[in-house]
């Protein structure tokens, strides 16, 4: 499975859709900040990661998982520093031959991301 | 031993990076023991918090030598 | 639940990440055409759908699948006509406040419309 | 009554509109029969397949009436 991961500063926007004919099946989430944290109305949240560890670990999650829903590749992307409201936080994109291993493996990458992998939301910046 | 600290520890600490002289290996009970006695702020993070050494979380029974990077990892929150 | 339906012959193309502060997750998914169907390498599928049927079943499980997984929008195109290899068919953009809600209503979603909404794939059209 | 083909059902029949003159209502069921008769290669569609009036699939005990126009929908492969 071809892996790609990104964790930086940088604005996160759509990428072209593949079409790598093997490919059926693209599943993808975004996460974004929203509007508010805890009831409270926000601008912004302030992420922060330990790198390299936070790549090394989704690396190593994602190889596990693949190794129950096989998928062809998945690119994640992990924005850090202050991310605006309505901005994505997060995108992650996983190509399969067809829908069912790549909605399993989305699904339990998000899970695990959010035990495993040194990344924080350190801070919310006031609306 | 070079400790450092993320998010929540930080914040306990109130620094990233610390040098701790140290002259044998320690259990990671036993360096939570010495954080926490420096930074008393440390003790509600000690339960749900984890130890990192290189890109490796690191087992209860592990050994942590003098020359060691540890990070202190508290719950995370990415995504 | 904002609803948006487009049954129709136009080349699907990713569209730009929504940024209502409201959301907080976006749950898509890509069907596209593979090199082969049942084991024979194909150049396309043809795809057919019945009018406007099609597209009042769908705002129906929509409407349904919502009351169960509140979301607060729904996007889906499905693109009939010749399809060529490594082009997508069918594309499904779910927003909610969180991810569990527009996955689960995603996933549902593409259950039924595979069992329920008229539309065919009628010929594959060989390499 | 108006009847529509869509995929497997048009290439059985040929077509994908027909115009069945009826005098009286009739149940779905009725309808297959008479339309099995006129196209035989449907008959392998009949179990598979629904019937649907307007946006609406057909229950088993609809009462169609001769002014309806019903679509028949074999298995869907949409998605």
């Amino acid at each position: 499975m071809h892996i790609e991961i990104l964790i930086n500063n940088v604005v996160i926007t759509p990428s072209p859709r593949l079409s790598d004919p093997g490919v059926g099946a693209l599943a993808e989430f975004t996460g974004s900040v929203r509007r508010e944290e805890n009831g409270q109305p926000i601008a912004a949240l302030v992420y922060e990661a330990y790198q390299p560890m936070a790549e090394t670990v989704m690396r190593r999650l994602l190889t596990e998982l693949a190794a129950k829903h096989p998928c062809l590749a998945v690119r994640v992307q992990h924005r850090i520093g202050i991310v605006p409201v309505g901005e994505a936080a997060i995108h992650i994109a996983v190509q399969a031959r067809h829908r069912a291993e790549a909605f399993a493996l989305l699904a339990a990458f998000m899970d695990r991301l959010k035990q495993d992998v040194p990344i924080w939301k350190t801070d919310t910046l006031p609306a | 031993m070079r400790l450092i600290y993320f998010a929540h520890a930080r914040r306990a600490t109130g620094c990233s990076l610390e040098e701790l002289p140290l002259t044998a290996p320690l259990t990671p009970a036993a360096l939570w023991d010495l954080l926490i006695e420096r930074h008393p702020a440390l003790a509600s993070l000690r339960t749900v918090s984890r130890l990192a050494r290189g890109d490796d979380f690191l087992p209860a029974d592990a050994l942590l030598s003098p020359t060691d990077e540890i990070a202190i990892i508290p719950p995370v929150s990415g995504g």
